[in-house]
């Protein structure tokens, strides 16, 4: 991470834990160099990661839209590894038909999910995943809609990588990260943050007593088993769903090859001679 | 005998009304003919009225009338409507017994029930492709080899068969002499591409060495990505249809920051919800090519219908200020020179270019000479050196250098790579320094003189001599240049200066290219969005309007009406 | 439903059955009149049902904003009935993100989705519930991604009333309607429907041979037993998932005294006097 | 004595700069100043630098100075920034020991530490305020009255303690009389408002009997849809927070297509995803109110800053062709009455109204004279009459009566309406007619000659005797007109025409309000976009720019200082 004078989270924000262990987990467990992966964010605090990462190719995008962004870097260049940090209001209010397709697309990238259940950057309004009754200055009877879960959406919508974790347990975070980024295919990591700014109900100790291990019998590649988890009111951490896919990078008839568009296009020729066959 | 004619087929969704123009185009362009074909269709699958009017003429072919020379009526159904647009004089055929009794006396009785049996009777189009060649006076064997060609797939059977109905059609015409509208030959035949604009942008971007297309269907936009499609797999193109044109263009924006040659395509409303993210292509300097095929607004419009309504909207798309450069095709051959040179100033310049097409150009098929690929186009100006031994973050934004600053394609060498959305400083980092981001700002907008000297002036056509200078952009080109050919055939006074690149251009030469006659300009809008870009941007009032906003384009018997209506006090 | 003259869609499509049936539930069954009622479409071949009804108050909006729309009407005016009826592409692709928050807003509004796996109007891409494989003019390789289920997500997203019917099945698919409209919160109606002009496979027969209804033990308060039905491969039809819930208009501050904003707007008056205690 | 101060307040976000920024404004207003509080603050929850400019005038407060007169730095980790932008000769403080060496001579000391106790140091701006008044030959009085209304509720306790914190300010700065920068006593002492833009505009809606709103939070548009809902109980407003500014927008149209008065607020990038939304309200004539709160752009730009760069998106946005108005309130005052016309305009003639107001006219908080309800814009339009005994379609787009046809609410009486989103008929269906069409396309831009006749025309201040006139629109009104009088004090030849609604206008009118002198647009933005709107809509050409585009809002010395290079020779 880069020296705090230059990041604008918060004292003790929940993103701190998170940026720290996404650098120990490329750098030493997947002893990655930066030039093989790309940072993804769309607008919100989490989506600052790819800014405060000590040194990585980084795409910044637009609030809501670091899926498609993020889709688009890992056609063109299948060969990085994508990594995308957003937020809860990023990624499934703004963005929330992206995540649907992004799932369902299974293009080889990675999804930590910051679940703070407000929108931090724009000062503690209700994010998608805020529960019911929580009061906001623009909610002051409390909010009524159902919340969102990024875990049974996911399912639903088709996903082979699913996992959640907590920042409040660095641990099984980096775990989690190692799985996810090591998983072939879309993978899905939902990372339930603290916002001690605007969030203040659910803080590290709210996290530690309130959620838990899913039980060792738990068999990953069993769907049934995996959205029974997801739809427990206990909040449960781990790997829900794990079976191996195709990704869309490798069943594409143009990518098949292996060779990737960019470079396709570094060794681009076309002339005269050729547009016949074109015409 | 006659230099150019126009023939209309016309029937419902799903008949095949433009399959069959499209073999009569490519028939006569295979003759040395010049070939316009228009089409006219409903928004629905199946049933409605559709028509396509051909243009058939030994110079070239730029414009149809309203009315058409012979018609062909594949449903009976559509007569009224054909009644509506044909004028008195039209050979129009169809089978009598199935027009309505008010409606008989106008046609001329082709009995296909009886001419044809139940088998034959879907190969009704084909029958009147070969009554056009009878009544034209043209060969047959040139039909019968592209029957060969389209259906030998199917077998030798259905080639006999469709040869079968071409001939019983030619040999019931041949003996209609008095119907018989007799064609000029061609000087010489020339080869000759037969193309719709959608395919020529579709091809021009492959012969520019595109890599990845992502769109969502929009009539008239998908032609495009259905070009590019069938061609993917052959030129190597990621071609994805995504959930929504925001993912489209944030598609298109990843992959081309990555690397890619990436574009997108889309009519009105798709581009007005990819606005934010063109704002996004603008300040990440990502170069994007976005291609509008537009078609009449507001909203949904008239979805299968054409416009030039959309043209401010892509002067003006997305939030705060950047550059960006907007090509403006009049026919085929310019879109496939468009579809190239889109790449070109993108990367060059690190820019949004906006290809502003309509379903117009983009549905109509066009013959035009040989066209030619642009191997200049294809430079990449890419940052292919590491700058340093270890990877290191490097100024993507820096202003060393003017406002276009290397770029390096993240993972390709150490140069880590920050592409950002916010004002940045030279490392695409967020900063709200003052100083630092005008300078920023300068960057992007300084643009815009550079990319001016890399637009092409408009096309002048005989303006020094005349006192009046009609003014057009895009797929206007043909029919206004049509009508001023014939204004100045009947002695009047008027000149024609054609914009197929819009914006940027230097101010000075814009004046000077429009001099001082009298302007009058055509445009397909209803508030004349081209005038006031000349006047906005370039300081040039225009004196007269043409406007015409219902859907269709200038007929060029129209259109020379209503000039010389102004031209003559 | 208006003489066939003005309707457009192509012979032996299957939104016929759908509108007679739409237009016979209310009439007949429900007794409505048209006063009564507002039928809001996106863009698409099923969006264009406010067009062809007899008669009816409507909204014709935005490819994909049919849902958005009918929120804010029912806002506005929670005493008309507000259903929607529109495509799988504009509801799940175009529309997804607005699916899921209206799912979760829980306003009163019942939602019919016309699930024929393509894009009808423009000319038979494959929606997002088409199945893998399915060939297009786009997709020549064959569809890859996994397709969407509207029951799935709706599930996912806390509907509480969800069903399926099918318009091969013309008198359930009247059931369901019925139903639908007298449930008391946001309601989704997931119809099959066919599209003789782009997908040749799922035809009427198809349907008939592929779907069944649920067990008569299924019990429609379960939430658990709703997921497995909706995530059981074999199709089932019938109603997924039926609990007494809220609806927003009627736990809205505002609303909740049942007077409409706009008859609040027609009494509206504001003169100086009132203006001290705005500011 | 002075007639005029401006007064700063810096520290970390989070720290209370701007309410205390507020307490002082309300206190010098409530005092019978003039008063204007412009925030510039960082995009950050905590930390960082931000400050608060406070002119305090015995006449009305239009701008403040880039430095100020008296500064008081809350966090010590600012004042580098402070003396960035601070001229010499500002008394500025600060508490030395915890500032660095380097910066220690250039601040007065307050020994915070040793005059507060560890509980008391969190009242450092009361405390500060207290010192300002004592600075400012202030009584201390009003301020315990302020103090008891904001603590109130908290218990006197907490009130005695304030009340300790701000007299012991009082107590240390009384004594520095050398540092004493009395203000002279305003004539006499009216009632006041003291509001920022963005709470105007929403108090203007609430007063022109808006019941729905619905949003998606962006700075800094956010704070409109904060105060409506605050108030949104005690006024019966719907006010939801969308999933999206598309579902926002949305959400809008289809309540006021119900017959809701309704609304929505964003900032650029959010406006940009509304675009084909707006096209929607255009041709189907559902009256919409559309706040923009700009921030600089493109993209992510710098989110908590002003400008005025989105003038070109909202005059085009959207796809196809319609008419639209749009209002650039100057200050808040305007702003409440924006936030009543806007509505007006919408509903009569059922098109989309635009308040385009940025952070500087937004954030700030400016003293007005008291405001005014305007019954006038309370006014619906709609048609409340069944047409016919039994339920049926009626006319929702007639042509009778011009363009602006009878609105009915669905289910209000037997006129069933149908709302759409094509070319339609008047009956609200699908239309692919040509003449239709065009009617229909009449229709929707023959309302911009009638809106026209509703809107303002611009202010103008000493034009006739003036050789140079400056031309400026929205926000930069106080600080133009400041400099225009700065600049006539010393004999300049100058006046100011001010737009606060700039389309659509006649364009005669504007043209005459201009005159013959040379024009000098003053704007926020890089391009010039309201000299160019001058040009393309009003044939206006103005001779000179002066633009300002990092993030900040013209200062009036500095602009005086530009305008005066310019005008003397
Ligand atoms: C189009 C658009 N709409 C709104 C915003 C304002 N905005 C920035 S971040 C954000 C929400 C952030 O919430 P979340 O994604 O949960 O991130 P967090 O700050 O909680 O990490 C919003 C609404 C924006 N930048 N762009
Ligand atoms: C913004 C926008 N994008 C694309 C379109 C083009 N379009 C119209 S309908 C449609 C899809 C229709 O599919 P579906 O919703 O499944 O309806 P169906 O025709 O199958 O009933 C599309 C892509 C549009 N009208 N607007
Ligand atoms: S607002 Fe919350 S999420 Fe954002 S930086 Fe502060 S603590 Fe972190
Ligand atoms: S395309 Fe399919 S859905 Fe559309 S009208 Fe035809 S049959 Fe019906
Ligand atoms: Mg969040
Ligand atoms: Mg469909």
């Amino acid at each position: 991470m880069k020296d705090l004078g230059s990041v604008t989270w918060c004292p003790g924000c929940g993103n701190f834990p998170i940026i720290k262990t996404a650098e120990a987990v490329l750098a030493e467990d997947l002893a990655l160099s930066p030039r093989d992966y790309i940072v993804v964010g769309g607008i919100g605090q989490a989506a600052k990661l790819p800014h405060y990462m000590t040194a990585c190719n980084g795409f910044s995008g637009l609030h809501g839209r670091a899926l498609p962004s993020a889709t688009g870097i890992k056609l063109a260049n299948h060969k990085l590894e994508v990594l995308v940090f957003s937020g809860d209001g990023d990624l499934l209010a703004e963005g929330g038909n992206h995540f649907l397709h992004a799932v369902r697309r299974n293009v080889g990238i990675n999804l930590f999910l910051h679940d703070n259940q407000v929108y931090g950057l724009t000062k503690g309004q209700a994010s998608p995943t805020a529960w019911q009754g929580m009061t906001t200055t623009i909610n002051y009877g409390g909010v009524t809609s159902t919340p969102l879960d990024a875990m049974q959406l996911a399912l639903a919508a088709g996903a082979k990588f699913a996992a959640r974790t907590t920042m409040a347990d660095m641990g099984h975070m980096r775990e989690m990260m190692v799985e996810a980024i090591s998983y072939d295919g879309f993978s899905l990591v939902q990372i339930l943050q603290t916002c001690p700014s605007f969030n203040k109900l659910r803080n590290i100790k709210w996290y530690r007593e309130n959620t838990s291990l899913l039980p060792e019998s738990h068999d990953e590649t069993d769907r049934d088993a995996a959205l029974r988890a997801a739809f427990d009111p206990a909040i449960k951490l781990g790997i829900f769903y794990r079976v191996p896919g195709v990704p869309y990078e490798k069943s594409h008839p143009v990518l098949q090859s292996g060779e990737t568009l960019v470079q396709r296009g570094l060794d681009f020729k076309f002339t005269n001679e050729d547009l016949p066959d074109l015409l | 005998m006659a230099n150019s004619l126009v023939v209309r087929f016309s029937g419902e969704q799903g008949q095949g009304v433009q399959s069959v123009a499209a073999i009569t185009a490519q028939y006569f362009a295979g003759r040395g003919y010049g070939v316009l074909a228009v089409n006219d269709y409903a928004s629905r699958i199946a049933g409605g009225y559709s028509y396509s009017q051909i243009r058939v003429s030994t110079g070239p072919a730029r414009s149809v009338t309203k009315g058409a020379d012979i018609a062909f009526a594949i449903s009976p159904a559509g007569i009224a409507s054909d009644l509506d647009t044909l004028q008195k004089g039209t050979a129009l055929f169809a089978e009598a017994a199935k027009v309505k009794a008010e409606h008989r006396p106008a046609v001329i009785n082709v009995p296909l029930s009886e001419l044809l049996d139940a088998q034959e009777r879907r190969g009704i189009n084909t029958f009147y492709v070969g009554m056009l060649l009878a009544l034209t006076n043209q060969p047959l064997d040139p039909l019968v080899e592209m029957l060969e060609k389209r259906f030998g797939k199917k077998g030798g059977d259905v080639v006999a068969a469709n040869v079968v109905i071409a001939r019983k059609g030619y040999d019931f015409a041949k003996p209609m002499t008095d119907l018989h509208q007799d064609l000029d030959v061609p000087r010489e035949v020339l080869p000759t591409v037969v193309k719709t604009g959608s395919q020529a942008i579709a091809l021009g971007a492959i012969a520019a060495g595109v890599t990845f297309h992502a769109g969502y269907p929009m009539a008239p936009s998908t032609a495009v990505m259905n070009t590019l499609a069938g061609l993917s797999k052959r030129y190597g193109i990621v071609v994805e249809q995504a959930e929504d044109e925001i993912a489209a263009i944030n598609l298109a924006i990843g992959a081309s920051s990555a690397g890619a040659r990436a574009m997108t395509a889309t009519s009105g409303g798709g581009l007005a919800l990819m606005s934010e993210a063109i704002s996004l292509a603008g300040v990440a300097e990502t170069p994007l090519v976005i291609v509008n095929v537009q078609r009449p607004g507001p909203a949904t419009g008239l979805p299968t219908k054409t416009a030039q309504g959309d043209l401010h909207m892509v002067q003006y798309i997305g939030h705060g200020e950047f550059t960006r450069a907007i090509l403006t095709p009049g026919n085929a051959a310019e879109a496939f020179v468009a579809g190239q040179k889109a790449f070109y100033l993108a990367e060059k310049y690190q820019i949004p270019v906006f290809i502003l097409s309509d379903q117009h150009l983009g549905d109509s098929l066009w013959s035009s000479d040989p066209w030619k690929v642009h191997p200049e186009y294809q430079e990449r100006f890419l940052k292919l050196e590491s700058t340093s031994a270890e990877p290191a973050v490097y100024p993507r934004y820096s202003l060393q250098e003017g406002c276009i600053s290397p770029r390096a394609i993240p993972g390709f060498t150490n140069d880590l790579t920050l592409t950002d959305s916010h004002t940045h400083d030279e490392f695409g980092h967020i900063t709200e320094d003052p100083v630092l981001s005008a300078a920023m700002v300068h960057k992007l907008i300084d643009k815009r003189g550079l990319v001016a000297s890399d637009m092409s002036l408009p096309e002048r056509f005989a303006v020094e001599d005349s006192t009046t200078v009609l003014v057009s952009f895009g797929s206007c080109r043909g029919v206004v240049r049509d009508a001023c050919e014939a204004l100045r055939a009947t002695g009047l006074s008027v000149g024609h200066v054609h914009f197929s690149e819009v914006y940027p251009l230097p101010e000075v030469a814009v004046r000077e290219a429009l001099g001082e006659a009298r302007l009058i300009t055509i445009e397909c809008n209803a508030t004349g969005q081209f005038a006031r870009l000349l006047r906005g941007e370039y300081g040039v009032k225009a004196d007269e309007h043409v406007l015409k906003y219902n859907g269709r384009p200038f007929y060029v018997d129209e259109l020379t009406a209503e000039l010389r209506g102004r031209l003559t006090p």
